[in-house]
This record gives structure tokens, sequence and C-alpha cells, in this order.
């Protein structure tokens, strides 16, 4: 592989291949018509918030069970900030640069003070305590519907292409471009960090977390920067999603869209941000795919209503229990461990038809941070270590 | 001072619900080191069977029992179908896949039994019993708080009195050595998913026939809130389930009433915050928490 | 005690290995033990003892090999079946359970063995042949002194009247005295009833004290298999193994 | 650590490459489904408000319009809390849909009504609104139901010209013609429903302490600036609030009781109308009731109770409405009730059936008056003419400047297990509150608009 960039190594590699897969994203636009690149930029929005909730599960271990409020978090902040800059006449770029940034400063202080607070939190703890937090989600936007508009949400002014794109591309193809910049920037960024020592000591933290302390990791400290960054990651989704959408509302971030989170995340494998696009991709393309599946049969109206959107419920239910019993790696360890640990897993069939499946044995979306959780066997003596010392 | 002594009533009654879901959460924590956040829709599907129960048998009692057996045998197929492959998986696959439960148990009942709510009946009237002018408890929330305080004693008594309940505790302290004192660790293991679920069930049919009525998602906020107690009590403490429960009860009717039913949820997820911060295993909980 | 009739073990291990998927911890042992022997299996920290121990008790897989206890073969058994075939382990540290009180571990001891007022005379004799216990039956596991815990933890798989006791490292942080007095409750248990001792020890000295043989372990083999005398005065081997 | 981190090293090369793979083979599989579903992309995509200038003008835009059908597409909430009260409606409108079919449709085409699920989550909303527009083509939105699903699509619809008619919610937002030219709503809304209540209570009871439980959003709210066009600021002798989270109004109702609350006004949705009906009668404290007509459906209710003590508790519950009522039995819902049977399943019949069915008639004859090739630009101009009727019981209001479809409402009572109207009317404009006739329209071509 390093025929395809010699020179480059560390960070500055996954800079540039965060950018190169931008670009190429930005170019795949143009094959797909303006309902799919609207799918398209809702798929890359989302892919920001699973690939900072990946990250923080996959490699400190905190599980998080409210990370779409903490999308609602960057898209309210977003919302305000563009609102408040269309009241001083801004518009365009500058307005959409000015609502990143309140969408980014607020995330950021939020994902600080909720992970001071979950860095003291074990994982059901804290999985109890996001829980909690989307649950408050809807409370608290009706406790200040003066400010964040109660149940109905914000409404942000109208995005249209700027003047020098506006001969080449249509609204929603622009909409996908900015979403796939927002994720680009973010990704790449937390590429960065699971690849640096800072990801390093987060894996060292999830593993034991006293051993690492022990060693000189600041484990509070890995965890708090680590829950700020997933915030942030989700808060750029959440910001995407709502200048895509021009609007946000709580019910658009129920305990139900973030479990689909979880979903995506461990689907796609934890701790893999390819298996974070995989995941993505798949909670927004599997309940279209169940509809048209379901619409080829011919079913009473009653029955047919009582499956559309229980079927795909059920469908990601079982994919859950599935991934993590069965492979815990996600879809991004299919095809992952040649010649390594256990033997070679069957070839499973892919989910996503023979464009994938013709790419899985040989191109895993995987890397090598998934198989010291999974290989993690080979080391897993474990002699379990009683309580009672 | 007669909307505050009502207000205690309430909140006591509801509270002694929660406190029994709590317990619930308790039970199967002390059994298995695991919160089972498929407790709420494994509950629910037991009162799914006790509300079948009693339309075809016509009696409250037979579909109550019967609630309480299915939880019981619910606690016992997850327990060995599922919950038992995720030890040697991932540190968090207990809760993932307990997630994925909930997802699978909601989307089927909503094929089975479709989105309405189904009215369940209560075995006593609910219209409160007047203290002078002021109403304060019904028949009902009586009829709760006995169960409630009458299923902590059973299990109070059950866990320090027999012999099966020191092999429980054993168990869940130290399962390796209980084993090697021929302890069939495992099978304590599926008791207490029997016993929480069946708990639960019980907490679950206590609550709806005071709400709306019962859909899939009857007990999602039940949940929480038991959450919450458990959290708040200790979850190795089901003494602090007990009176978390009545506290939390209290606490949320009281601010339903005096400030706003919105500020109720906020106030919850403050409530666990402030606890998880201050005393992280819990205001009754005798030792440290420990990690999951 | 006394009215109890003698059946130690007889024990037979055969090309037993134990591997956690790496380097082997345990090579190809074989171990053959007499009904009513102690016999001291010795060695450095890391040397296998307490992995064969844990093998014995089935908490742990052999890769290969099998384990007999009277001619039947126990290797696919599951750890409480062992026990209530009259195997017991006392794991190193002290095992008790801390939640629970002094007669509550040692009910749990005799939970699978006795019934009603047997369970309490089988308990009675424990508190006999440990008096410091008598006296703080209902205090928690966690508020007893490191030497009260391993007499708990002893007189605990003792209550169970086993055939075979494996014991890890009992004397590992006890002051001298106390461990001179463990040994000595192991050994009369022993010559009173039969039972048969397989004991793992670092502390040579008090563990030949007592034993009939001894098996030294390095790095997961047996490099010498002795009666006790013997080891004792091989002085070329304790230098090698047992670094005295 | 050291070694791990040269085993990253050398590792994540491999990784680099894989993570392109990765992001290869899913914008594969994106352009794979895009290939297998995406129209022929020469078309001048109309639905972009961008191209849509392009297009040709004169002759109007009749997208979704075949020579022998109609499409047209609705969200609304088929899975989720929300379903339960709403998935009929949905179901009425397109039996309805398919009796008008099979007797010949509009102008000889029949319509093709496409509803779309949308969990009353408005992320969602957004998604299947964009199907239904730009991969299903549609000619109108017709029915889209809630107010936070729909205000989130509000903006998107009328960039692009698509008609969006009769809103399923009492929210004022839909009736602003100057903002939102091709939105048009149905519900009377719940300022004009608070008023008239209020107004009844005035005129019935002129005594009594009016009071108003209300959910903690804009439909409260809406209610209770409605109660105050009619008794002033501060004219509530007791406001409380609910969270839909929270199925329990003990608190609340208590506080009423306190109060010493004789009529209370209830903006409530029927499973909270029910819950309040049935907690107050646990205190044995029977107010009277007066409910929008989102939360006094009285079949819905009376599941929501039990058979058993339903009808008793429910006896007097006020309520407004402006469609045929159940309880009337005129001619109107004995043609629903036929339809229902005949192409519903024989559903429950209840209130949604009716509103569900009433829509698609309206709708129907707004297409038959946009002529025989309808477009866009005429179905505006039949809707906007003020010539529709609809079957409401009061004057259906459409013009240039209404986009409201019914500025007033009538009261209705339950007696006896009957809910039908009483007699009274109001009607509320520019904020006054006035007493009018309920004007019901009477049946005519079997309510098959175009056949006449």
């Amino acid at each position: 592989m390093n025929r395809i960039a010699p020179a480059l190594t560390g960070t500055r590699r996954t800079i540039v291949f965060g950018a190169v897969l931008t670009v190429l994203a930005i170019a795949g636009t143009f094959g797909l018509d303006p309902y799919r690149n609207f799918q398209l930029a809702t798929i890359v929005a989302y892919f920001c918030a699973v690939a900072g909730l990946t990250l923080l599960v996959g490699l400190t271990g905190q599980l998080s069970l409210g990370h779409a409020a903490l999308m609602a978090v960057g898209g309210y902040a977003y919302a305000l900030t563009a609102n408040l800059a269309t009241d001083w006449g801004l518009d365009g770029v500058p307005r959409f640069l000015l609502g990143m940034l309140g969408a980014l400063v607020v995330s950021t202080v939020h994902g600080l003070l909720l992970g001071l607070a979950g860095a003291r939190l074990q994982g059901p703890y804290l999985a109890g305590v996001t829980l909690a937090i989307a649950i408050a989600l809807p409370a608290v936007t009706a406790q200040f519907s003066g400010v964040l508009g109660g149940d109905q949400g914000l409404q942000i002014a109208y995005e249209g292409v700027p003047e020098i794109f506006s001969r080449l591309i249509v609204v929603e193809q622009w909409h996908a471009w900015v979403s796939i910049l927002i994720a680009g920037v973010v990704v790449t960024a937390l590429a960065a960090v699971r690849r640096s020592a800072l990801g390093l000591k987060m894996r060292a933290v999830r593993d034991d977390e006293t051993a690492a302390r022990l060693s000189g990791v600041p484990a509070a400290r890995v965890k708090v920067i680590a829950f700020t960054l997933s915030s942030v990651a989700a808060g750029a989704g959440g910001a995407a999603l709502c200048f895509v959408t021009q609007s946000i509302s709580p019910g658009a971030y129920t305990l139900a869209f973030s479990l689909l989170l979880v979903v995506a995340a461990v689907v796609g494998g934890l701790g893999s941000i390819g298996g974070a696009a995989l995941g993505a991709a798949l909670i927004v393309l599997l309940p279209w795919l169940v509809g048209t599946v379901t619409d080829a049969f011919e079913m009473s109206a009653d029955l047919e209503q009582r499956l559309s959107g229980n079927l795909g419920l059920l469908v990601f239910g079982g994919l859950l229990i599935v991934v993590m019993l069965a492979r815990p790696g996600g879809l991004a360890s299919i095809g992952l461990r040649r010649g390594r640990g256990r033997t070679a897993p069957p070839r499973s069939p892919s989910p996503f038809g023979p464009a994938a499946s013709a790419a899985a044995p040989t191109d895993s979306p995987a890397d090598e941070a998934d198989t010291d959780r999974t290989g993690v066997k080979e080391v897993a003596v474990h002699v379990p270590t009683e309580r009672e010392r | 001072m007669d909307h505050l002594l009502f207000l205690l009533a309430t909140g006591l009654a509801r509270g002694a619900i929660f406190a029994l879901f709590a317990l619930s959460l308790v039970l199967i924590w002390r059994a298995a080191r695991i919160i089972n956040f498929a407790q709420g829709a494994m509950a629910l599907v037991a009162t799914y069977v006790a509300f079948a129960v009693t339309g075809l048998s016509g009696s409250y009692w037979v579909g109550l029992t019967a609630g309480i057996l299915a939880g019981a045998v619910i606690g016992f197929g997850v327990e060995r179908g599922l919950m038992r492959f995720t030890k040697d998986s991932h540190p968090l696959a207990g809760i993932i896949v307990a997630i994925g439960l909930v997802m699978v148990l909601q989307a089927l009942l909503g094929i089975f039994f479709g989105q309405q709510h189904r009215p369940m009946q209560t075995p006593f009237s609910d219209s409160p019993l007047l203290w002078g002018d002021t109403p304060l408890l019904s028949p009902y929330d009586l009829f709760v708080l006995v169960v409630a305080l009458g299923v902590m004693g059973v299990m109070a008594l059950l866990f320090n009195r027999t012999s099966l309940g020191l092999q429980l505790r054993a168990s869940a302290f130290a399962p390796e050595v209980s084993r090697v004192l021929g302890v069939r660790v495992s099978r304590m293991v599926t008791i207490g998913w029997m016993l929480s679920a069946a708990v639960a069930a019980l907490a679950a049919m206590l609550l709806v026939p005071t709400e709306l009525g019962l859909n899939p998602h009857s007990t999602d906020v039940l949940f929480i809130y038991a959450f919450t107690v458990a959290v708040v009590g200790g979850l190795d403490s089901p003494v602090g389930a007990l009176i978390g429960g009545l506290v939390v009860g209290v606490a949320m009717t009281l601010v339903t009433g005096y400030i706003g039913a919105t500020v109720a949820p906020i106030g919850v997820l403050v409530l666990l915050l402030l606890v998880l911060l201050v005393r992280p295993g819990g205001i009754f909980s005798m030792r440290e928490a420990r990690s999951a | 005690m006394t009215t109890r009739t003698a059946t130690g073990a007889e024990v037979s291990i055969t090309g037993l290995t134990v591997g956690y998927g790496g380097e082997p911890v345990l090579h190809g042992i074989n171990l053959d033990m007499k009904p009513g022997e102690i016999v001291a299996v010795l060695g450095a920290n890391g040397a296998g003892k307490s992995t064969l121990l844990r093998t014995l008790a089935g908490l742990v897989r052999p890769t290969a090999g099998t384990i007999d206890l009277f001619r039947s073969d126990i290797t696919g058994l599951r750890t409480e079946d062992r026990a209530r075939r009259g195997l017991a382990l006392v794991p190193d540290g002290q095992s008790v359970v801390a939640e629970l009180s002094v007669d509550e571990n040692l009910r749990l001891g005799a939970l699978w063995r006795h019934r009603g007022p047997a369970r309490a005379r089988a308990i009675g004799r424990v508190y006999e042949l440990f008096e410091p216990l008598d006296r703080r039956r209902s205090s928690a596991g966690h508020q007893l002194s490191g030497g009260e815990r391993q007499m708990l933890a002893i007189g605990r798989a003792l209550v169970a009247e086993p055939t075979l006791l494996a014991v890890d490292e009992p004397s590992l942080g006890l002051a001298p005295r106390v461990v001179a007095d463990l040994m000595a409750v192991l050994r009369d248990a022993s010559a009173r009833t039969g039972l048969t001792i397989l004991l793992a020890e670092q502390n040579v000295t008090s563990a030949l004290s007592i034993a009939d043989r001894g098996v030294v372990l390095s790095l997961g083999r047996i490099v010498a298999d002795a009666p006790a005398e013997t080891l004792s005065n091989d002085a070329a081997l304790r230098h090698a193994y047992l670094g005295f | 650590m050291s070694p791990q981190k040269e085993r990253g090293d050398t590792m994540s090369q491999r990784s680099t490459a894989r993570r392109i793979a990765a992001f290869a083979s899913a914008s594969a599989v994106l352009v794979a489904l895009a290939g297998c579903s995406t129209p022929a992309t020469e078309d001048p995509e109309p639905t972009s408000s961008d191209t849509a200038s392009d297009a040709p003008v004169e002759t109007g835009d009749s997208t979704g319009i075949t020579d022998d059908t109609v499409t047209i597409g609705t969200h609304t909430p088929l899975t989720g809390p929300a379903a339960a009260g709403y998935s009929s409606i949905s179901a009425a409108a397109t039996a309805y849909f398919e009796y008008l079919n099979e007797n010949g449709g509009v102008h000889g085409r029949s319509i093709e009504y496409i509803v779309k699920d949308d969990g009353y989550n408005p992320a969602t909303t957004q998604t299947v609104v964009r199907e239904l527009v730009q991969q299903d083509e549609v000619f109108a939105i017709v029915n889209g139901l809630g107010t936070p699903t729909h205000s989130s699509v509000l903006d998107y619809l009328n960039e692009n010209e698509v008609p969006d008619l009769f809103v399923a919610s009492g929210a004022i937002a839909w009736n602003r013609p100057d903002t939102y030219p091709f939105t048009f709503g149905f519900n009377a809304d719940y300022v004009v429903e608070g008023a008239a209540l209020t107004q009844y209570a005035v005129d019935e009871y002129p005594d009594a302490a009016i009071c108003l439980l209300g959910q903690d959003d804009d439909f409260g709210d809406a209610m209770i600036q409605g109660a105050e066009l009619v008794l002033g600021a501060d004219g509530l002798a007791h406001v409380e609030r609910y969270s839909v989270s929270n199925q329990d109004l003990t608190a609340q109702i208590g506080a009423m009781q306190a109060a010493g609350c004789e009529v209370n006004l209830l903006a409530t949705i029927n499973g909270f109308t029910a819950l309040a009906l049935g907690t107050s009668a646990q205190f044995g404290w029977f107010p009277m009731w007066f409910s929008s007509s989102s939360g006094a459906d009285y079949p819905t209710l009376v599941t929501y109770l039990g058979e058993d003590v339903g009808p008793q508790l429910l006896q007097g519950l006020v309520g407004t409405n402006y469609l045929p009522s159940l309880g009337g039995e005129d001619e109107w819902v004995a043609l629903f009730r036929q339809v229902n049977d005949e192409y519903n399943d024989g559903a429950p019949f209840d209130g949604n059936t009716i509103y569900g069915m009433s829509v698609a008639y309206l709708f129907a004859e707004a297409l038959a008056a946009a002529g025989e090739d309808p477009t866009r630009e005429s179905l505006m101009e039949a809707l906007t003419s003020g010539a529709l009727v609809g079957n409401g019981t009061v004057p259906l209001s459409f013009s240039d400047t209404v986009h409201a479809a019914f500025l007033g409402v009538g009261i209705t009572q339950v007696d006896q297990g009957v809910q039908d109207y009483v007699g009274s009317a109001y009607s509320v404009v520019d904020g006054v509150v006035s007493a009018t006739e309920l004007a019901p329209v009477a049946l005519e071509n079997m309510g098959l608009p175009a056949a006449g």
C-alpha cells in the first residue's frame, strides 16, 4: 500500500487520505439524483455522529445512549447562531460558517461538562445517564420553548446554491457537498486522533483502567477528552443535518434515534471508522429497503400498517444482537482476519449486494484496531479475579 | 397543606411501583452484574400475557399470576438464550444485546398487537379515600403499596433466610469460589434472572392500569425512572431501591404539582447526575461502586 | 470428626497440558496420588502450581491430558460437579466471600453435603477446629484478619468432608505461627480421616514438614518427584529450583 | 507501549488502503442503489427549485398526472407512540379514493394515494416527503399530519411549489398565504376552537369558573390564546399543563379541583382527555369538560376508558366539530359508513374515519374544479376561487387571502352515547368571536364530485 503514497506518514497521511476521500465523495454526488443526494447528505451527517460514537465506545469503552441528544445540541446551536446571523443581515457562506462555529463551541462546552461527569462513571451508569439525557431533551425544549421553539423546534432560512455553482448543481447536491465537507473535516480529525498517542491511551483505558493509570495514563482526562470529541462530532453531524433540512426539533432526536446510532456503530464494527460509514448508510437505507421489499408483497392494509416501521425495527434489533454475539468486530471485520488468530471467517454474504461483496474479501474496510478487540481472546486467559479479596 | 398531603400520598403509590421495578434491576445486578436495559420491554411482554389471560379467563388474578409466570419464563429464555453468550464477547455486549432485545420485543408487540392503547382494569376501586376533605390513597394504591412491600419482604426472607438465597448471594458476590464449593452458579444466575423478570412484570402490571392503557411503549418511562431509583439507592441495595423509589415518586409528584409537569424529566436527570457525582455508588450502598 | 470413615482419594493425572493460547503453562504433567497421601507441589512464582490446582478443580480447561479421580475420568466434569465428588479447592489469597458472614461462608461450604441438623453439627466441628472463628460467627468475611480468613477458607473446604483437598498457597502473607497451626490442622485431618491433600506452596519448609512426597514444578514441567525427606535433603535441587 | 505503536504503524499502511476500499464500496453501493431507482437523469427535474424556472411555464406543471392517474401522497404516523390515534385517518382517505376510483375517478383519472409512515418524527417526515416529491413525483401532498412534522417540510414544499393541501393539524401556521402560498390547512385552528368553546361556556354558564388543562406545547398555548380572546388576559381561573411523556394527571386534576374549577377546557389529545376524565372521576369530581376537536372523539374515548365506564364518564362532554358528526347520522355519515364497510375492511367507524374521508372528498372536489387537464396552477386557482364547498358543517373559508379551511366551529355534546351538534356555532374572524349558524352541505352525486 506504500505504493499509493510512499512518502506520507502519520497524521499527514490521514489528512491527505481524508481529503482524497472527501473529494471522491463530492465527485460521487454527480452520479446521484436529487433525492439520492439528499439521502447521501443525511447519511454523511449521521456518519459524523456514528464516527464520534464508535470512537467513544470502541476506543474508551464508554457507551452513550444519548448521542441523538448530543446531535440535537449541535443542531440547535447551529440554528440559533444562523438565525442570529440572519438578523445581522448575513447569508450564504458567512452565515453557514458562523453557524458551524456556534455549533462547535456549544457542543464542545456541553460535551466537556458531560464528559467531566461521565469520566467518573462506569459503563452502565454512563449509559443510564445518557439515556436520561435522551429522555429529557423534549422536556428541555418545552421548558425553554421561548428560545428553543418547543415541539416545533426552530426553522432556519433557506440556503440555496451559491452563485458560482448555480449553473452546475441543484440544491440537494449542494447540501450533500456541504454535509460531506463537514464530515470530511470531522472524521479526518477523529481518524487522526485515533491513530495518535491519545488514541493509544484511550485503548489502554478501555482495556484496563487501573493498569493504564498505573502506567501513567491520566485515565480521567483521556475519558473526558474522548467524550468531548465524540460530542463535538455528534454536534457537527446535527449541525449538518440542520443545514440540510433547514429545521431542528426534538421529535427528530428521540431515544429511538440514539439507539439507531448505537446500532450503526456496533453493526459497522466498534472503533472502526470505515465501519461507521457502513453503519450510517445502513440505518438510512435499510428501512427503505425493508419498505421496498414489503411493498412487493400483497397484504391487507392492517397487516401492512403493522409491519411498516416495526419490521425495520425488528431487523435492526436482530442485527444488533446477532452482530454483538457472533461477530463483535461488526461488518468492518468481515474478511479481515486473513492469517491471523483464529481460522479465517467464512465469507459471509454481504448485505450490500454484489458491489460490496466483491470488494469485501480482499479489501476490508476495517483496520487494525478492531483486531485488538476481537483478537483479544488470545490474551484473555482471564483467570477471573475474585472480588472478595 | 391539604394539597401537599395529597401529593405526598399520590407520590407514595407511584414510588412503590418505581421501587418494585428498581428492585428487579437490583436483583439482576446482584445475580449477573448486568444492568438489564431490556427489563422494561420484557416486563411489557409479560403484561400483554396478563392482559390476554385476563381477557380470556375474566379474572384479574388469573391474569396477574400468568403475567408473573410469563415474566419468569421470559427471564429464563433471555438468560439462557442470549445473555449467557455475552460474557465472552465485548465488555459492553450485555447492554448492547439488551438494547437489541428492546427493539425486537417492541417491534414484535407492534406487529402482533398494534399500537393502540388497551385499557387495563384495576381489581380494586381507584377512587381515593377521603381523609377529612383531602383525598388520599385509593384502595388500589393501598393494594400496590402492600404488594410492593410484601414482595420486598419476601425477597428479603428468600435472600437472607434460605439456602437458595445464600447460594444466590454467594454466586453473585464470588462466582468462582461458589463453584468450587459445589454451588451451581449458572443455575443461580438463571434463577436470578427469572426472579428479577417476574418482579419487573409484577411492577409493570401494577403500573399500566393507572395509565392510558397497554401499548408497546408503556414501560419506556418506567424503566428510566426505575433506573434512576436503582442508581440513587445503590444498585446493590434492595433497601436503597425501596427508599429511593418512594423518594423519587414523591419528589416527582411534588415537582409536577408545584412547578410543572415538564420539569419532572429534567428533575430526574439532575437528580441522577447529582447522586452519581457526589456518591457514585448510590446513597445506600455500603461499599464503593464496583466496575461493571 | 472422629466418626468419619477414612476414604482418601486416589488421583491420577496424565499428560496434562494447559495453555492460554500462547506458550503452554503446563506441559504434559503426570502425577499420581495414593489415598491419604499429602503431596506438596513446590516451585517458584509462575511455575504453574496454581494452574495445576485450578485445572484439577475444573476452573481451567486443559488442552490435553486427563484427570482421573477414583479411576473415573473427571476431565470433562464441571467445577461444581467435581466438588460434589469430593474434590475441594482452597483457592489462593484467603478466598472467603467477603460479603457473607463466617457462619454463612461455612453453611455455603456444607450445603451440598449436609442437610438439617447434620449441617449444624458439621459446622460445629469446624468451630471446634478453629476457635477464633467460633468467636466471630456473625462477622462479615471482610472484617476478619488474614489468618482468620485462611482458617475460614480451609474450614469451609473441610466442612464438606472432601476426599481430596487441594490447597493453594495457604501460607501466603501469614505469620509463621499461624502457618504452623494451619499445617498442623491439615496434617491432623489427613491422619484422622485419610484425606488426600495436594498442597501448593512456595514456603518449602513448612510444606515439606507435613508432606509425604514433594513434586517440583519449573516452567510448567515436573522436574523432581520424590519423598519429602529426600527433597529436604537435596541441596542441589533446592538450590536450582526452590531458591534456598 | 512502544511495540504496540510499532504494530500500529505498519498496520496503518494496510488500513488506509482498506479505508479507501471502504469508501469505494460504500459509494459503489450508493451508486448501485441510485442506478436502480433513478429516473432518467435527462429529465429537467421540475421538482428542484433551481431548474424549475427552466421548465416551460405556459402549459403549467402537471407533475404526477398521467392520462389515467393522479398520484398524490401524504406523511402520517403509522408506527410509534403517535400512531395509535391517527393511523386510521389515512386508511379512511385511501378507502374513499378507492370508492371514487371504482366509480370513474375524477375526469376519468383514478387517484393514487401514497401513504408514507413518518412515525411522527420530523426527520423522517423530511425524508419521506422528499421521496414523495422527488422519487414518486406526486402531484400534491394531501393531509400531511402533525404540527412539528409538517412544519419541517413547509419551506421545502413551498420552495418547490408543490401544492401542500389540507394539513392535518390545528396550528395557525398553515394560514399564511403570503409566506406559504402553496400550503392550505384543514382543521379549524386551536385558537378558533379555544375561543368558540369559551364563548359557549360564557353563553351557557355565565358565572362558572373556567379553567384549562393543556398540553405543554403550541396546542395548549393556542387554546389559551383563544380562551383569552373571550375572557381577556388572565380571565382563566386556573391553568394546568401536562407533558405527553408522563401519563399521570393526578397532580394537575387535584390542583384544578382545589382551585374550584367548574368548566374545564381541554387542549388535550384523545388519550389525555380520557386520562383527565378518568382521574377526575377517581376523585369523585365531575366538572364540565369542554374539549378541542382533537381530543373529543367519542368512540376513541370509549376505547380508552373501557366500554363499561366510558359512556357514563363521557355523558355531557362538550366538544367542537366542523365536519358531519357521528351522532347526527346525516347522509354524509351514511355514505362514509358504507364506504368504510366496503373499502376499509369494516374498520372501526369513528371521527377519524369521517375526517379522513372528508379530506379525501375535498381533494376530489378541488381536483374536479381544476379542470379536465389539471395542473398545479389550476388546482391552486380552484382552491382560492372560493367556489369549493366541501362537506363541512360550517362554511369552507378558502380564498385568495385565507388558507384555513374553517374559521368557525360548531359545538357538539355527548348525550346518551350520541355525540351531536347542539345547534350553537361560532366563527372567529380577526380575533372577534361571533355566533353563527351551522350550514351543512347537502350530499350530491353520492359524493363523486366529477360525476355531475
